[in-house]
């Protein structure tokens, strides 16, 4: 067992790998237009409410630290810590998600969604606002796919709570939670980044 | 002039004679080594064909140092390739100092040309021979390339940003334009001729046609955006003096420092909130969507002949007006 | 050197009485299947399928450029056809050619194993891929798109009225298959080698591979978020790559190239391990500097990753950044070079068999060779000026990924064609369709370098009337190829029923895959091979061989 | 580090991190993600970013040896990290080479 344990790790990771890729690839096109358009870029993240992302950074903080602990509790063969840290995880995934839900509300309220419902207007320097509009277009774009990691995180979360009820793991055999924690702390770890790049940067 | 089975190109320009020599280098090169290759692999192949007396191969290897035969050397040619590939990449790309210039504009799917004097073609490029000709061009719409093959030059047409090329026509004659970036239906329509002249004839062409000269129709341009409300002759206007502008250091209002060349002055026309002179506030109003690609030119060469006026601009300094980016030469002037 | 180990599992005769193909039979035998050898056939099969799409595509073509003025077709569809034949070549076909086809099929039972390390997902990279392909195939029927198989901004995301976005999803979707064969092949490399293969007795083929799938890993995702943007772009209308609306088209040129040159490797190092094994087997020797060759796939695919600027040398980049790229182009085709001359050497005091995959493989060097220096043409800055976005380069890609990974394609079916299905090619026939393959490929693609450098732009559905000798003979060449493609279909269709059959080791190669039975049982072997011979023994194998049966 | 033999049979030592270990993570992270909040409420001028970034790059690198146990793994989940940021790297560092060099004169 423990040859096929080590497989799927080491092809989570390798899977993470492409992920690193590919949230970096987006990453350095933000990093050009933040340079490129500095000031639109900071009078962007004032659109932001700090507030509510610090706290759906801990949210989220929260939901890696249940996710250990189930991990934990699968390799010592305590099932309903188990079923307990994950059920947790998917709850606190959840809140983070409803929060980020309201936030996109709250910004195409405010005319900030990129596109033909882009009807805001940079009061200050008129100049900033297709920077803003730029920088909203990023927004939306890596919080949207983070959640939508996120979303697929929960779905696999719901299918381990399953498998974790039914008394699938123990220390011999807990290799699908242990890989549903890892890529779980990855998604944590994209959104680590992406709270200062996107709130606290102005 | 258009031979119906060409296998080479004509060369026209002072660059397609280096170009030429690099590409016969290279198949010489190139040729040699790959002949060698097919001919040791074709020798082997029969020599040591299978039959009955040759069912099992040798058990033999070459020396080992071979290996470092075959890493070293082509390493070094291929180094030697790329610096003369980039000597060559430099000669292309810098603009010698006395180059006419001619704006270029082109869009879906056509080539505009316009020359400093105020002539105006369409898909054909009337051009001197023996004179080094600066093409300053932008896009409307898509990507397109200015390809002259009998000049071996070309380059990518930018929308939203200048971007310049150069070449001296060294024979008279009836050449091609192409457009070599993809950009849609008719792309390969987007084509046209270069017609160099000796330099009689294109005084004589020069001389008819436009009415006034680009930087003349910048000036009006300049009147009728009302640009002169703020741009005034003195530092008590609203806006900066633009006499001299062009080619210099400008200090922004954040402390970076840029230079004043042809994508700054487009900047500040149509994005003035980007870049805010220091000392000034952001109240320039964007002529975005006001004026077109052309105008665009016009006032850009309006703005550079203020640059190029003896009395108002002081010593070029080599610094911030490199060798790509000299004052114009205009032919016509401004007065 | 080993000594000769007589209970070495590759002189035992192989008694399996039932092999992958008739374990089970029905539909969904297959549709269902987790056997990496069944994978490898649902791939062969559907990416043959796209090539002959593809193919057909460039004869028209083909057929089109006949005369200069352009009357055959439309431009609109002109620059349909071009667009789909790049799209459909490129990421339907060669991409996952190799790899997701022989590779599949092969490269658990060169490492001894009994798959590979994630079956379930080897079959939904194969799902993902179909899905791919079906918007891929939607978009061919629904009326195409036109933007060139580089999808460059703004023309893709705000001048197209075509199926951009439904064909740039599909590229995106095929992307993850490629993903996760890449992975998977890693992970089984390093996890499920058989007891006693060490890193250096690994066949030259899973080196290659190894360097494909670590491409595929790391440049993939760069593509994925690309397209993504794109899409983004195209739907909201919000100028990422629009200089119209802020962005910069070259951030996209720039990110599509960082996936799209290192593709280029994904397309071209498993042809090499094709090469190498076929050069091994039909030479009866170690390839020579084994690990040079194994290394320099590794330093293509590292230094692949490096110069991808050289499709962007006129389009706007600084100059430095021009040379910077430049110089690394000229480095990246050092380990190309390693490896030719290798192959070469192999040869020296060979057993030189004349069989077909040897035919393929003496093509792909000689196009190869040609290919590979018209890039170092195009790698020096100077010349690309004139060159770029002309046929020339259209020659270049051509005879690298036509004379070279569709020869090497070629040479790998043929050569392994009896451990696939069990039967023999006809190889009067094999020979006949390789040299109307190598005569019209070189009648198609030969003129196309003088086209370019004397000025023909590539994407040109009308072009200037001197052009059209050179034409005409590229057109005529493209029928001879045709014919050449097909043959091949014809006969080992032909073969799968009235082939001889093959018996497990039929070209006295060596390598674990000629050790099972033709076609290989379902868990590929009886029992778990123990390795204790190096690569490529040939020395002691053919000894071992005639003494015990006399070849 | 567990040592790891790439063709060994047995199976690896599965380590298991202990409940102070996470929770100590967790409160370090937590302290993080405030300090980075309330640094950012101080305008530090061109300081801003870096420091950040920083605390983002301490904060995952916690995650990543901590909670994705990496510090117990193998080499090789090491070598497919760092090579993929090594990859990342140049991403970067090429693309920029282009954009910031762009108005450089020629010598
Ligand atoms: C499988 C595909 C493949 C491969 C392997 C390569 C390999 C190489 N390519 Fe190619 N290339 C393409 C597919 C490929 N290319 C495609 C599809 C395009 C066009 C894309 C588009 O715009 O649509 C392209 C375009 C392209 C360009 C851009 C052209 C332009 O648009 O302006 C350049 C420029 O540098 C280039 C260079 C090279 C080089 C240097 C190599 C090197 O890796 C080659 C190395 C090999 C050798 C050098 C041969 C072996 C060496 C010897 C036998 C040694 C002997 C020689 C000497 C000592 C001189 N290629
Ligand atoms: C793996 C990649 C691959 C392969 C195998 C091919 C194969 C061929 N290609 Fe392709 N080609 C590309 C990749 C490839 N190409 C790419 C990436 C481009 C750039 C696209 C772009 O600009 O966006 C391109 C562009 C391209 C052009 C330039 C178009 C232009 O710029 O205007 C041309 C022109 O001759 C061409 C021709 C051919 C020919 C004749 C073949 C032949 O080898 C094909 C031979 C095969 C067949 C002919 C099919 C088999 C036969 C039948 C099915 C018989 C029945 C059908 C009929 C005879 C009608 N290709
Ligand atoms: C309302 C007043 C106003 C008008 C009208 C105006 N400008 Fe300006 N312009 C400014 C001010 C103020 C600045 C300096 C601040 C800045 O950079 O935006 C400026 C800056 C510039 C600059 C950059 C100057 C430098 O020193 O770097 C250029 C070039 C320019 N304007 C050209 C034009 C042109 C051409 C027009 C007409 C089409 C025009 N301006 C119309 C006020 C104006
Ligand atoms: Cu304009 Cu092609
Ligand atoms: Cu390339």
């Amino acid at each position: 067992m423990g040859q096929q344990h080590e497989a799927s790790t080491l092809g989570m990771w390798m899977f993470l790998a492409t992920e690193i890729l590919f949230f970096g690839g987006i990453l350095a096109a933000y990093t050009i237009y933040r340079l490129l358009y500095y000031g639109a870029f900071r009078d962007g993240a004032h659109h932001q409410n700090w507030r509510i992302g610090a706290a759906n950074t801990a949210v989220l903080i929260g939901s890696s630290l249940t996710m250990a602990l189930a991990v934990w509790a699968a390799q010592t063969s305590r099932r309903n810590i188990t079923v307990i840290m994950l059920i947790l995880t998917l709850l606190l995934g959840g809140v983070f998600l409803g929060v980020k839900a309201y936030e996109y509300s709250q910004h195409v309220h405010e005319g900030l969604f990129p596109g033909t419902l882009f009807t805001y207007v940079d009061e200050e320097n008129p100049g900033y606002t297709k920077g803003v509009e730029l920088f909203m277009m990023f927004y939306f774009t890596m919080t949207g796919l983070h959640a939508l990691h996120m979303v697929i995180g929960a779905g696999l979360l719901i299918w381990m709570i399953f498998r974790a009820r039914r008394g699938d793991f123990g220390p011999e055999y807990y290799s699908p939670v242990e890989v549903m924690g890892l890529y779980w702390h990855f998604v944590d770890i994209v959104w680590i980044f992406l709270f200062p790049l996107l709130y606290l940067l102005h | 002039m258009v031979n119906d089975f060409p296998l080479w190109p004509e060369r026209a320009s002072t660059m397609a004679g280096q170009v030429d020599a690099l590409f016969i280098a290279l198949c010489i090169i190139t040729g040699t080594v790959s002949v060698l290759v097919w001919s040791v692999i074709f020798f082997f192949a029969i020599k040591y064909r299978r039959s009955p007396e040759n069912e099992l191969a040798q058990d033999y290897e070459p020396p080992a140092i071979l290996e470092v035969g075959w890493i070293v050397v082509p390493t070094i040619i291929f180094i030697g390739i790329f610096l003369w590939g980039a000597w060559l990449f430099f000669q292309e790309q810098r603009v010698p100092a006395n180059a006419l210039d001619i704006y270029v504009t082109g869009r879906q799917w056509m080539w505009k040309f316009e020359h400093p004097g105020g002539q105006r073609e369409i898909n054909t490029l009337h051009v001197p021979v023996g004179r080094a000709v600066r093409l300053t061009m932008a896009s409307e719409d898509v990507i397109h390339s200015l390809f002259f093959p009998v000049f071996r030059v070309k380059a990518d047409v930018l929308p939203n940003r200048y971007r310049t090329m150069w070449f001296q026509a060294t024979k008279t004659g009836r050449f091609h334009i192409f457009c070599a970036e993809y950009c849609g239906t008719n792309h390969s329509g987007m084509i046209g001729w270069v017609e160099v002249m000796d330099d009689p004839s294109y005084q004589r062409w020069m001389a008819g046609g436009a009415e006034s000269s680009m930087s003349s129709q910048g000036e009006d341009l300049f009147q009728k955006f009302a640009c002169n409300t703020c741009h005034t002759n003195n530092a008590s206007g609203r806006g900066p003096v633009l006499a001299g502008l062009f080619g210099k250091q400008v200090v922004l209002n954040d402390g970076r420092t840029v230079i004043a060349d042809e994508n700054y002055i487009r900047e500040s026309i149509l994005n003035p909130q980007a870049k805010i002179v220091q000392g000034y506030g952001p109240i320039m109003p964007t002529f975005q969507g006001q004026v077109n690609e052309e105008d665009l030119l016009k006032l850009l060469v309006y703005v550079r002949s203020l640059a190029a006026h003896p009395a108002l601009t002081p010593a070029n300094e080599p610094r911030s007006s490199g060798p790509a980016r000299v004052a114009p030469q205009n032919p016509k002037g401004t007065q | 050197m080993t000594s000769q180990t007589y209970h070495d599992v590759r002189l035992m005769e192989p008694v399996a009485t039932r092999n992958y193909l008739n374990v089970d039979y029905g539909i969904f035998s297959w549709l269902l299947t987790r056997d990496h050898k069944r994978i490898g056939i649902l791939y062969l099969i559907s990416v043959t399928a796209m090539f002959f799409v593809g193919g057909t595509f460039a004869f028209l073509m083909r057929l089109e450029l006949l005369t200069p003025q352009g009357d055959l077709v439309t431009s609109d569809t002109y620059n349909k056809l071009f667009t789909l034949h790049g799209i459909v070549m490129i990421f339907f076909f060669l991409i996952p050619s190799i790899p997701a086809t022989l590779g599949n099929f092969l490269l658990p039972i060169m490492l001894g194993a009994k798959d590979l390390a994630f079956p379930k997902i080897n079959l939904l990279s194969w799902y993902i891929y179909i899905v791919g392909a079906i918007f891929g195939i939607y978009v061919i029927v629904t009326g195409g798109v036109d933007t060139g198989w580089t999808f460059y901004t703004p023309f893709s995301t705000q001048y197209s009225n075509t199926h951009v976005f439904a064909v740039t999803l599909g590229a995106f979707i095929t992307g993850f298959s490629s993903i996760l064969t890449g992975l998977n092949f890693i992970v089984t490399t390093h996890r499920m080698r058989a007891p006693g293969l060490t890193w250096f007795r690994l066949p030259l083929f899973v080196w290659s591979m190894y360097a494909t799938s670590v491409v595929m890993l790391l440049a993939t995702p760069v593509l994925a978020i690309t397209l993504f943007l794109l899409m983004v772009e195209r739907v909201l209308g919000v100028g990422i790559f629009d200089p119209a609306l802020g962005g910069d088209p070259l951030l996209y040129q720039h990110m599509f190239w960082f996936y799209s040159h290192p593709a280029v490797y994904i397309m071209i190092l498993p042809s090499m391990a094709v090469i190498s094994e076929c050069v091994a087997a039909f030479t009866r020797k170690k390839i020579f500097g084994y690990k040079f060759v194994a290394f320099s796939s590794l330093a293509i695919a590292f230094l692949g990753f490096l110069v991808w600027a050289h499709h962007m040398f006129v389009a706007g980049i600084s100059v430095y950044a021009a040379l910077i790229f430049s110089f690394l182009t000229m480095l990246v085709a050092v380990p190309s070079a390693i490896k030719v001359f290798n192959w070469t050497a192999t040869m020296y005091k060979a057993s030189v068999s004349w069989q077909t995959p040897m035919l393929y493989v003496m093509g792909f060097i000689g196009l190869f060779t040609i290919g590979g220096v018209t890039g170092l043409f195009l790698g020096a800055i100077g010349i690309d000026v004139h060159v770029t976005d002309t046929y020339f380069v259209v020659a270049h890609f051509h005879y690298i990924m036509v004379g070279g990974a569709v020869m090497a394609y070629l040479a790998g079916i043929h050569y392994w064609w009896p451990k696939i299905t069990g039967r023999m090619y006809p190889e009067w026939w094999g020979r006949v369709a390789a040299l109307l393959v190598f005569a019209g490929f070189n009648l198609t693609f030969f003129p196309q370098f003088i086209l370019g450098y004397v000025g023909m732009p590539r994407r040109y559905h009308a072009y200037a009337p001197e052009f059209q000798v050179l034409n005409v003979m590229s057109t005529a060449g493209a029928t001879v190829l045709a014919v050449g493609y097909v043959l091949p279909m014809i006969y080992l269709s032909w073969s799968l029923v009235w082939g001889r059959k093959a018996g497990p080791n039929p070209w006295g190669a060596v390598g674990l895959e000629w050790a099972t039975s033709s076609p290989p049982p379902k868990d590929n072997f009886l029992e778990t091979p123990v390795v204790t011979w190096e690569a490529y023994d040939y020395p002691a194998f053919l000894k071992a061989m005639e003494k015990t049966q006399n070849v | 580090m567990a040592d790891s033999h790439e063709y060994s049979d047995h199976a690896p030592t599965h380590h298991v991190t202990s409940l102070p270990v996470y929770f100590g993570i967790f409160a370090a992270l937590m302290i993080l993600t405030i300090i980075t909040v309330a640094i950012s409420r101080v305008d530090l001028g061109s300081l801003n970013t870096p420091i950040a970034l920083s605390i983002a790059v301490v904060k995952a690198t916690l995650v990543i040896l901590f909670f994705m146990h990496v510090i117990h793994s193998t080499r090789l989940t090491w070598v497919v990290i760092i090579s993929s940021l090594m990859w990342l790297a140049l991403l970067f560092v090429l693309t920029f080479a282009d954009f910031f060099t762009r108005d450089w004169q020629l010598y």
